[in-house]
């Protein structure tokens, strides 16, 4: 056994897992709201308005981070999901099929508010331009995961299929993401570049970057949430997760 | 002996039907997203020009809602075919066209009440000029029970048969035509500015009709493919 | 008119030259057979010899070719019969969605509920308290079929029609079903059951009248 | 002892399909019929003029011809799996991915093929332009394989379901938008007088892609689903 | 490595520490079995008690949770696996629009033929001569089970895995099913069967060998 899998055995054991995230949780889920509020605060009160748009570009603050992690979500779904596919490791089953909701909430985030931002600067809701068109797909392609995963009564069958069908569909990803370069469209192309300058004001990208942070660590914080939750309903009838939910003299009657 | 009536027969049905649909409430949500993608469908087929769009998306969207409507008319009566319940029914007490009336009527108000919620947000998409959504919304709340009932004599005749999904939608289609033309020619009239009630009113009458009738073909078609 | 010989009471149900064809082949050969209060009758017979079809044809939900079928002396009519008779075919009749007790509910609404007795005193006596609001999905096929015994001591039917209601039990099951129909004949109602040639009951076996079901 | 050899599997599932076809042919219609229905739905919801209805006519067929496809794909598994030949299938001692692709195969000569032959008939009823057609053709010809193969993996994970019929559409239908974009934007090119030959040389690469990957695929999802 | 004790033979099937696990939940305990050529074992068991999981387990189509498998002393493998073993489960996996002959040269296809038989020979042995051409939708459950029968004797397998193989046959079938598994038995092939444990062999029982399938 190499040390990669070595480690995922070990994480991937269900108690350590459910100790591990218990701890993690409540400092994922206030950091994520500390420096979601300085992100937001630098973005809504520091920064300048637009010379073009005034304040309705604002919306950025919320649009990308959320964009961002929608794609983030769907790659570490389909990452997980490779994992219980070759591996059998029943975390990374959790763990795909509980990022898939908050993936999906994150994509109709992208959507609505691409939609009301679209409003003011295009003139309509919605085209038919091929990065929205293809974030729609992907959100149908969540969709899909969580009905095919809801649809089959054994719990890891159905979380077998449904990674199936998430890696299937991660061709999208690239499309989502690339669309803009490779087709004429008209949503903006990339203007935040990790490696060279980026097209933004610097009094922009602060707060952006720290948003799309807290976006991140929010998203660890729900998924380890939802992932202890199918946890423990999964192993219901063992030992550790009985005391986990019961305390500690349960385990034995 | 309390022998139960007729009211609370329908009751017992609707609640179950009700209960059943909360229990699985992530399936209600099927017809719903079904005529999304193929409302996407078609901009991605025709091109994305809003003008083309707008001329044509009314009798886009009712053509998706419809195939939608036809493909949720499947699970109307399987289940409780597949596991025994039908035949009880058909063995109570009460009368079958009533029974059956109930569970039609929890079938539109969660399959086909969402299609109309998400009607608008897919008008939207497709450019379809705002005066006319009032139109359209009024149509497919005329038209959809009359599909839902109309389909249910349908389903009610291959109930029992196996690859019944395709049959279906041959036996049914035919018939949502007429309903088609006169939904579609509201909404045209009156995007094209021009009078659009009398086709609303055929609709509004043929649903009065329908609800009358369709009951108790519905319980003749069943008496007839279930024995 | 009522069929009655001497002082026999007049019987719960009476065949008269029942048969029934499916496509104009004959099923089952014409039937002359009664059924009183307090008896258990089982019909025995080979694969296809057409138990079930004679069961469905009892029930109303097949109409047979000849002959015809008196329900305490009268005429058998749907709105009648349905209050008078309970089938329970090889189909279970239970969403598997739902708690036994809310299929129980459901049974009651639509068909009326026998004096004495309650959802939780019919699981009860079957042998599944506790199991009241466990998803039907959940349970095993032996408890599947354990509640829709329990659905036939709720509804107020005297003649019970049961379709192999041995099949698929263990022993225990066995014993419940033998223990429910004494309970059902000694109450005043009949039961009419079928179960292949081969198969016997092992214990506390109701009154035996084997049918010659003509093929 | 004779083990039969994969080679004479193959052939003698692709037998049996081809026999079964033919017992019941007139079943193997009923994807051109509802393919034929809801391309005449079209003009009765848009309106009849005939230049309009040229204009989105490629768009409109390739949208009917899927859907129809979708629908076929039901009884690619259904009818194996109930009757537990499937799960014969998986223990026999032959790779399952060619046994698949055999069935795949048969699967695409009996429901798509009718599509293709009517395909001319149907693109006349929408006034498609003439010149259009061998485009269309082609495009249906590379398109539809591939539509099947993807299907076949949606319907492999589906296996077993009872209500599939939406779910499967949710699955099926993502996944078939970017064949249905590329089909179509070789006709639209074709329509406009541009050069079509690149979204059709697309298709080609990805059909040839599918044709190794897909039924390896779907042995997977069937080996997952099955058991 | 092959588990041979003193002078016995290597058994066609070994099992050790065998057990099988839904959702986490174990549906039959460690098993450890033997079976050699020549023998018919009973596996009896009430409902639900796993019957129908283990052969799947046996034959490969579900994944043990502990233990393995050894076939003729060497560790199972599906390829080798199919050549050996024959699964006959609750579903005959037949083509109603084909005819019993049409559904037997599939399984040839498929599976092989083993030598000195052919499909009009083993319909002749399960008792149903004149039925080569009759479409399966025609014939009789009865009628349908032979059929399925035929199929085994047709297959090169050793070890036939037969699921409830007396269900729904009347007593003519069950006498069959005894003789085909004598014979069986006799070619030196072996069969594990399960039945419910309320039901039994009317006569010419195989050999029992009772199993205690552990919850
Ligand atoms: C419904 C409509 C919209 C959708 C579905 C949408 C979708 C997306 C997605 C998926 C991304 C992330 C791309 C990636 O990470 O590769 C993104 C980024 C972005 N979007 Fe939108 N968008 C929409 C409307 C708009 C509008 C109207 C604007 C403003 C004019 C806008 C401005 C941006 C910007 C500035 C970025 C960041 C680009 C970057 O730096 O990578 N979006 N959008
Ligand atoms: N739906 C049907 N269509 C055509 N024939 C049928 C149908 N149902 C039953 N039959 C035929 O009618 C005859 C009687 O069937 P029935 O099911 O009543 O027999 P049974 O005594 O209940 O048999 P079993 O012991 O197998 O339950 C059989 O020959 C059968 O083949
Ligand atoms: N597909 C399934 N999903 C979930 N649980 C199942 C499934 N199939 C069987 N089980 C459960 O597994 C256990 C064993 O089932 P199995 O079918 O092996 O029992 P059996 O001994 O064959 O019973 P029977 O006598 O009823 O045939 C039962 O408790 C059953 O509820
Ligand atoms: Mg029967
Ligand atoms: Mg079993």
């Amino acid at each position: 056994m190499n040390t990669l899998t070595l480690w995922f055995h070990q994480f991937g054991s269900p108690p350590i897992f459910h100790r591990v995230t218990a701890r993690l949780s409540p400092w994922l889920y206030a950091s994520a709201t500390l420096i979601g509020f300085i992100g937001l605060y630098g973005g809504l009160v520091l920064a300048p308005a637009d010379y073009q748009q005034s304040d309705a570009y604002r919306i950025i603050f919320v649009h990308v981070p959320c964009a961002w992690m929608s794609l983030f979500a769907y790659f570490f779904m389909a990452i997980n999901a490779f994992i219980a596919l070759v591996w059998r490791i029943k975390i990374s089953e959790i763990l795909a099929m509980a990022s898939a909701p908050i993936g999906a909430v994150f994509t109709a985030i992208t959507l609505a508010t691409g939609s009301i931002w679209g409003k003011p600067m295009w003139g309509t809701w919605w085209t038919w331009d091929a990065r929205l068109t293809s974030e729609l797909v992907l959100l149908f392609l969540y969709v899909g995961v969580i009905g095919l995963y809801n649809a089959i009564e054994d719990r890891r069958q159905a979380a077998r299929a449904a990674a199936f069908l998430a890696l299937v569909g991660i061709v999208n990803v690239p499309i989502v993401h690339f669309s803009v370069t490779w087709w004429n469209t008209l949503h903006q192309g990339s203007t935040v570049r990790l490696l060279g300058p980026s097209r933004i004001d610097s009094s922009m990208l602060w707060p952006l970057l720290l948003l799309a942070l807290a976006t991140h660590v929010w998203f660890f914080a729900s998924v380890f949430a939802r992932a202890r939750v199918s946890l423990l309903e999964l192993e219901s009838g063992k030992d550790w997760a009985r005391s986990a939910v019961l305390g500690p003299g349960a385990a034995h009657d | 002996m309390r022998y139960g009536t007729t009211a609370s027969a329908c009751a017992a049905l609707i609640r179950r039907d009700l209960v059943l649909t909360w229990r699985r409430r992530g399936d209600a949500l099927n017809p719903a997203m079904f005529a999304m993608i193929v409302v996407v469908m078609f901009p991605l087929a025709l091109g994305p020009e809003p003008n083309q769009l707008a001329r044509i998306a009314a009798g886009i969207l009712l053509v998706a809602i419809l195939l939608a409507g036809m493909l949720a008319l499947d699970n109307l009566f399987r289940s409780d075919h597949e596991d025994g319940t039908l035949e009880q029914l058909v063995l109570s007490p009460h009368p079958l066209s009533l029974l059956l009336a109930s569970r039609i009527i929890v079938h539109w108000l969660t399959t086909a009440l969402p299609l109309i919620v998400v009607a608008p947000l897919l008008a939207e998409m497709l450019h379809l000029p705002r005066s006319v959504l009032p139109v359209l919304l009024v149509a497919l709340a005329l038209a959809t029970p009359l599909l839902s009932l109309l389909g249910a004599v349908c389903v009610a005749l291959t109930v029992g048969m196996r690859r019944s999904g395709m049959l279906l939608a041959l036996l049914v289609l035919p018939l949502y035509v007429p309903v088609l033309i006169f939904a579609a020619g509201a909404c045209n009239a009156a995007q094209a500015g021009l009078p659009f009630l009398a086709p609303l009113l055929w609709l509004g009458a043929a649903l009065a009709l329908a609800l009358v009738l369709a009951p108790m073909a519905c319980a003749a078609a069943l008496r007839i493919s279930i024995t | 008119m009522v069929h009655v010989e001497g002082e026999t009471p007049v019987p719960l149900l009476h065949a008269r030259g029942l048969s029934y064809a499916r496509n104009d082949e004959s099923i089952f050969g014409p039937l002359d057979f009664m059924l009183h209060r307090g008896e258990v009758v089982l019909i025995e017979g080979d694969n296809g010899s057409g138990k079930t079809t004679l069961l469905k044809v009892l029930s109303g939900l097949l109409e047979p070719a000849t002959g015809n079928i008196l329900l305490d002396g009268e005429e058998l009519t749907l709105a009648r019969l349905s209050h008078q008779v309970a089938l329970m075919g090889h189909l279970p009749g239970l969403k598997s969605d739902l708690s036994a007790i809310e299929n129980l509910d459901f049974t009651i609404g639509v068909f009326g509920l026998r004096p004495g007795i309650t959802p939780a005193l019919a699981l009860a006596s079957v042998g599944l308290e506790g199991y009241e609001d466990v998803a039907i999905r959940q349970l095993s096929a032996g408890q599947k079929k354990r509640v829709a015994l329990a659905r036939l001591l709720l509804v107020p039917a005297a003649l019970w029609l049961l379709d192999e209601p041995y099949a698929n039990l263990d022993k225990e099951g066995i014993d419940l079903v033998n223990r429910l129909l004494d309970a059902h004949a000694r109450r005043g109602g009949a039961a009419l059951i079928t179960s292949h040639g081969a198969y016997a009951f092992t214990t506390g076996a109701p009154r035996r009248l084997p049918l010659r079901s003509a093929a």
